[in-house]
């Protein structure tokens, strides 16, 4: 069906839920402090008034116009790591010993909570060889930037600040750039070779003694292992730079080898990939920044302690970057992490990697079967745990895109991603297959996609005008990327498409000589 | 598997990883608990050492509160389909991305804003992209923060700006301080409200007025649970308007369910100078349909690397659509009538606590929301060592702010009862 | 999609979940005790082998291809009462607090739950205007057998035994008469006049000294208010028997007029009908048995009591029919129907079933637009909270059956029911609208019958060859109807179909003499 | 609306129902807690005078077991379309419709038989509906109950038998006492494994002989979570199984979460006595799919009314599917295992207590499931007093059959630490 708006549900009067009301001495106490108010609110939010049962039936509804991994054989969204969170971590994450703790109430009373945030960061330390664990930041990317800002702050504390170069590679996840930038670091990003391997050599270029970090992953976003990684570590570290570790998808490696292995100063692990935490249609999430001793004084503060059996926070670390967010981290995400570290043990978590990298090649040896699709890049074919494949084949011959193919696949119940920007590989499908899947799971995609690329050859127009078994046709977006056309809320539209009128209110506006600002082109998501 | 796709073994898929680097010895984990019931029962017996705030009187503040969850807000947070889906796109996760622009079109009418983004991680995060997208329109790199803010607030911040904003100067809330705080080089004005000790009576429009006069962007950070009762901010002339998603229905989870929100006019100016991500509605082939999709997505760190507007990574979208049905649940009156039930408690405890339990209330004159400070007498045990005795009521009486400060928070959950309770065991524990 | 069976699903080897494991003492206990079972299991049960991802994946796909209230407009099923089941109840019914509870655990550690059952007790009390209650049945029909088992228990305690007759009405629902025949009774069926209501005269033709009861429903499951049902309940007391009034839908009369009114001895009422607790797919469900002074010492044991401020469960009744189910009640439904009438207050309990009118009779008046849809049978025309439509009409002239559109009705995402059996009102439709839909939600039903009904005039075909837009098409049921072919499990299929041998076992064979049985005629849920 | 559908007043509606009739005065309910948030705060009030067994180390039995619920069957139970869905019919509810036909299909591998009907209340009344099934088939009225029953199961099933069943006499599970037992008329012989005291050593096989060579029909009622481990009755000559679907995933609600099966061979005889719904596969219009619709539906009282079998209402579907996703969750394996480990548990506990608590174990040397009795010496506090005094200990010590009894319920939820410390408190209050 297609449902509408819930702005467009619902009649005056309609009420979902009532809030408790005061009684007379509250009240009383109330309107003596309203009178000291300067601005109240005065007329009513414009809000949807909608009884209960729509609001659910509403919102069941667009629940199921969305696809998750627990409803659909999700692998074609790569670099993701959407592997099964299962339900009992839900269940611990969820019960009222984690989510209803205050995170300032009494020490005494969260002894369990804090036990399982030293745990935790003990298990991690393990699984990367690092000697330090904070979980405070909200994702991967925050836990990059949580990283650079721990090398920026080393870096400070030996007055070295002339270093104000971070390196990464083309492959590597946007924001080892993107959060190296915002930290106000200059960006040096290394092509890769025709292979798809960063070269020593073009390392060895831009290395100066301005140089803070090399931030770098491995394997690639492409599922490609650099074998050369720790000669990178120690060229940088030659220079004075630090290694920081981009382990957002650590899937591949998990008893094959560890960051401390290579030399590196730093890591991060998403727990909402590798760890079996889920990823909430875009969270939250939780990262994990794992450093070596050198920048253990630098770790956000509070640290999780414990003292004579006693847990507790410690405020006291003068070195500390501070807070990258308001408490200690995203704790239910931490707790099914842990559960899930604890479930798998040594033993387990090695056949989570075994079990990914097979898969992976599985998937990668039975695609390469149809026509048009090609796996570039390391051309000694080893790959780990994902594959950038490119269909410009495919799109030479049949005029398809591989984004096209991506709606198309919608169709059949499947995501399908194609890469990262730029896109460096032509016409690129990124994969990722996890350990979570059955063969005849994965089967299930397979003949999907070949089943699309039949029909790119027989029928494009078919493709070319997908999708057309989900709950929207295609998209005319040429709407949403210019400021005249777009429409972020029906507030938005109301005044810009039905003329309504609002109100004037004080702004800032552009002081003279202030220069027009530059913008990137437009882009789309896919 | 192995011998359909031609591998030897599966050691032969990792030879690109060095002999070198090669693990050899396991983590050292502790033994695997395989079976699901016994790993509950692991799990269970560490989480019986807490006690939930709801096993007892919970005043605690400080930027997490404990506000009611309607119960739908908890099932949709739970549905399988919204727990497991993530990137994927506006045809095969339509219903995600039509539930997270409802949350951009709800909350825009409660900010009477156009332009609200998909969250950041927090509130404080929130802040301080607040702040640097002023640094980047105006080129400036001076912020002067108006009023008190929670240290951690602050120190969040100021590191979270830098370099893009090198300096925050902090002003009372004073006009004439505000006034005398501002110059031409200043990129933003700061302004928390209900500000970090409850406070709610800032003349908003004198300090907005005050930061244009100068070319400085007006920010102001809001609880939006309070705006049935205030006025929302830029109404009265804020540029940009940020603070966090916790409350509406999202929950405490030990500090763990944040999400940051960003608020503008539907200005280019602005707009593009958001980082996170942001949903469009637009026309399908189908004559009437709307579909939901990214607008501006080159704006992103996503699309653009080193050259996108800071950085995003996986941030908070589930606690967007829960607040979204958070706010569609209460609707115009009930956000009203929930901001009147909290001020009408906060009123009330502020009263009754320096009428009955020995202690005073800073500015007990002016108007508070939900929070305000204790002042404990001299003769009073120390902040920290009281609130343990507080336990023992089954009371979390609020948060140290020092020896003497007591930092108490009062929300629609606690009935006349229970703030009675708190006085009379307060008043005990200061007299004992 | 077309999702497999569970038995299709996965492949040897894979687990769902493990069991906890024993340690080598339990190990050594348990071999020593095994040795002395006379029969274990020789080999494995052939239950599927599926990994936990896909169970979950399996199940959500299927409850995707189930419609429920939460997230259709459920107005289509009539004598339901299909209403809204607030989420808040669920959460409350779930806590630990009900779903951990023991039925045996010590008493003094479950007072808040005893508490509740007092307390609900009372309050049904209050609402059928009757002085004792029983929540232990576990549905309506449960509980109108308990009542029937009541009376029956009432009557040998006073030495009546010769009562053998037990009178209902055609419209009653046929709980009534099936329970009263197990208890064995001779059922005897008052027909409804042509206007719909059951007359006196014919109550009192068959009214003697052997009646045990008079079971009826009123509104009857057509929606129509017996106007002279005191009187009917006044003559069956005069002859001796006792009324037992059927409120599986008391949603039309809360407020209105209560069961000790026109003086009830016995009615029950399904707290997942009325009381706002879910219906689950089909129970476990939940009901109440009320009763008056006189059958009281007849009520199952035991009965929850308070003394001394102190709550007990009292088994101590030696006039109880005893248990009618293993112990108190469908615990989460009471607890469910307990915050439901919490919540609503006198006030609201009277506003539920105007509400519920209200919605009936809107629906009644815009469905009568219809072309061929009529609402026979009490020809004033007031009905309470659900009506009997006809469409006889609209099949004399467009081939088209009741039953037919009530499929491609499905096409539209609703539910569209007919009636009990036997088919008294000729192509029957019964609608229940409930107070939980908005008028734009009932608008959207009126709207697809209008469709529908359209499309049996233009394209009959098209209707009668639905569904096309569910999950499954039209199912050819000759199959089910006939031992040779029907297939109630996949082991039955391998038998039947594919020739599988089973082991032969011992069974039980007819012994000479034994007649053939008789059976009904086959039938069709719809 | 009122207008609109030409009606008077909200009074015009109900002008049916006589004046005389009308209630006049409100019902006299507590005052209505609209607010969602009082709601649950007052009803959370009552419901924390209760302990939760999982708060507790719980070893009561007796009907209701403690086993683990996976987190599927709990994830699934609350699907809002499952629960919130009723009547629907094979299209708009194929996926509830496949899903119980799931049921039937695991449930009948499990049992070894080919129709397995949809749940009926519980396993009581299970039991009754199988003897009188019995007694339609053979139009015979007496029925024999071999080996030991729960008090309260007895009555029940004497109680939903009559008047089809008229009589059930008692044998002990001695095969030459069952032989003795038996006559020409008898229509039925119900055998429970586990037994009432959970032992599990009756020769099962022998009595069924013993029954079909009287022309009597040969019932076993057993607890599904045992068929790992013990054969398939229906493979020694059961001609009706029955039971409980409790302890499949289903927890146990203090005693709400019963759902009754019966079983019985691809027999029109039997199948056409069975009261409930029952669902089969049946081709479609489309080559190779399969829809699921009532088999036989003329058998029940919905159809038929009085003519029907017995009677029927909404009984337990959700149970079934919750069942089914359990028996599939676990699969033959980790339903071998599950046996297993209850078992080892009995055992272990049984000895132990013989060795350590000072009270004798009935039938120490017999193999018991999950259940034993334990006869406290003379000098030991009633049975009553004992378990009261266990409360203490934070111990649910079991059932007491009589003063000097306790029926003690051990499954897999419970480690060794568990029994132990059970046992410790045990011998401290018997000698206390």
């Amino acid at each position: 069906w297609n449902e509408p708006l819930i702005t467009e549900l619902g009649a005056p009067g309609e009420r979902g839920v009532l809030p408790p009301g005061s009684d007379p001495d509250m009240r009383e106490s109330g309107s003596r402090a309203r009178a000291g108010i300067p601005s109240t609110r005065p007329d009513l939010a414009r809000l949807p008034e909608v009884g209960q049962a729509q609001v659910l039936r509403h919102m069941l509804r667009l629940s199921q116009e969305t696809l998750g991994s627990h409803l659909n054989v999700d692998i074609g969204q790569g670099t993701c790591t959407i592997k099964y969170n299962p339900m009992i971590n839900d269940d611990l994450a969820l019960s009222d010993e984690v989510a209803q703790l205050h995170p300032l109430q009494p020490e005494s009373t969260v002894q369990g909570m804090l036990q399982i945030f030293v745990e935790m960061e003990e298990f991690l330390c393990k699984i990367s060889g690092l000697s330090a664990c904070s979980l405070q930041p909200g994702s991967g990317s925050a836990a990059i930037y949580t990283n650079i800002r721990m090398v920026q702050a080393y870096h400070r504390s030996r007055n070295e600040e002339h270093r104000d170069v971070v390196i990464t590679t083309s492959f590597s996840h946007p924001s080892n750039a993107a959060t190296a930038r915002s930290a106000g670091y200059e960006v040096v990003t290394i092509e890769s070779t025709e292979d798809g391997y960063p070269s020593i050599e073009s390392l060895r270029e831009v290395l100066t003694e301005n140089v803070a970090a090399l931030m770098i992953t491995n394997p690639e976003d492409i599922g490609v292992y650099n074998p050369h990684i720790k000669e990178f570590v120690d060229l940088v570290h030659e220079f004075g730079g630090l290694a920081v570790y981009d382990q957002a998808n650590a899937n591949a490696l998990l008893g094959i080898t560890r960051a401390a292995d290579a030399g590196f100063d730093a890591c991060q692990f998403n727990l909402h990939k590798t760890f079996g935490a889920p990823h909430f249609s875009g969270g939250p999430a939780s990262g994990a920044c794992l450093v070596s001793e050198k920048l253990e004084p630098f770790l956000p503060a509070p640290v999780v302690v414990k003292r004579d059996g006693v847990y507790a926070l410690d405020h006291d670390r003068p070195l500390s970057i501070g807070k990258v967010r308001p408490f200690y981290g995203v704790t239910g995400q931490i707790v099914r992490a842990y559960a899930w570290i604890l479930a798998l043990g040594d033993e387990g978590l090695a056949q989570v990697t075994q079990g990914a990298v097979l898969n992976n090649n599985y998937l990668l040896h039975e695609l390469l079967q149809i026509e048009g699709i090609e796996a570039p890049l390391a051309p000694n074919g080893h790959r780990l745990e994902q594959v950038r494949f490119s269909l410009k084949k495919l799109t030479d011959r049949t005029g398809v895109r591989s984004a096209e193919l991506a709606v198309r696949m919608a169709d059949f119940g499947f995501h399908y991603w194609t890469s990262h920007h730029p896109y460096v590989v032509p016409e690129p499908a990124t994969f990722e297959t996890t350990e979570s899947y059955s063969r005849s799971e994965l089967d299930q995609f397979i003949a999907s996609l070949k089943a699309v690329a039949a029909e790119a050859a027989t029928d494009p127009e078919l493709v070319q005008s997908a999708p057309h078994r989900v709950a929207v046709s295609r998209i005319d977006d040429s709407a949403v990327n210019t400021p005249e056309t777009w429409i972020p809320s029906m507030r938005s539209y109301r005044s810009k498409y039905l003329g309504e009128a609002t109100a004037e209110v004080p702004r800032w506006e552009p002081f003279e000589g202030l220069p027009e600002p530059r913008r990137n082109a437009p882009a789309a998501h896919r | 598997m192995l011998r359909h796709i031609g591998a030897e073994s599966l050691e032969s898929l990792f030879v690109d990883v060095p002999s070198a680097l090669r693990q050899l010895e396991p983590f050292g984990l502790p033994p695997a608990l395989r079976s699901e019931a016994d790993l509950a029962r692991y799990v269970r017996r560490r989480l019986s050492r807490n006690t939930p705030a709801t096993r007892a009187l919970n005043f605690c503040g400080a930027g997490v509160y404990q506000h009611d969850v309607p119960s739908v807000c908890v099932e949709v947070a739970g549905r399988a389909e919204f727990v497991s889906a993530y990137a994927g796109e506006p045809y095969e996760d339509h219903g995600k991305h039509q539930a997270l622009f409802e949350y951009q079109c709800v909350m825009a009418e409660l900010l009477e804003m156009d332009v609200v983004s998909i969250p950041t991680y927090d509130g404080y995060q929130a802040a301080g992209t607040a702040l640097r997208m002023a640094g980047r329109i105006t080129g400036h790199r001076r912020a002067v923060a108006v009023g008190s803010l929670l240290d951690d607030k602050r120190s969040r911040i100021a590191e979270y700006v830098a370099p893009t904003i090198d300096r925050i100067e902090h002003s009372t809330a004073d006009i004439a301080a505000v006034r005398a705080s501002l110059d031409e080089a200043t990129a933003a004005v700061f302004l928390e409200i209900p500000d970090a000790e409850g406070l709610i009576d800032a003349d908003i429009r004198a300090i907005a007025d005050a930061a244009h006069a100068v070319g400085a962007i007006f920010v102001v950070s809001v609880d939006p649970i309070a705006l049935g009762l205030l006025a929302a901010p830029a109404s009265l002339g804020a540029d940009i308007v940020c603070g966090d998603l916790q409350s509406l229905g999202n929950g405490m989870h030990f500090g763990g369910a944040h999400a940051g929100f960003l608020a503008v006019h539907d200005d280019p100016r602005f707009v593009y100078e958001l980082p996170t991500r942001l949903f469009g509605a637009a026309p399908t082939r189908v004559e009437g349909e709307l579909g939901f999709t990214d607008l501006a997505y080159e704006r992103t760190s996503l699309a653009a690397r080193e050259n996108g507007v800071e950085w995003i990574g996986t941030a908070s979208s589930l606690s967007a659509i829960v607040a979204s049905v958070f706010l569609s649940l209460h609707g115009p009156h009930g956000m009203r009538e929930l901001g009147d039930a909290i001020l009408d408690r906060t009123s009330y405890a502020m009263e009754a606590i320096a009428a009955r339990a020995g202690a005073q209330v800073r500015d007990a004159d002016r108007p508070h929301f939900r929070e305000f400070v204790v002042v404990l007498p001299d003769t009073a045990p120390t902040a920290d060592a009281l609130l343990e005795r507080l336990v023992e009521h089954g009371v979390f009486g609020g948060v140290a702010l020092n020896d003497s400060e007591l930092l108490v928070a009062v929300t629609e959950v606690h009935t006349r009862d229970d703030i009675d309770t708190y006085i009379d065991a307060l008043a005990q524990e200061v007299a004992a």
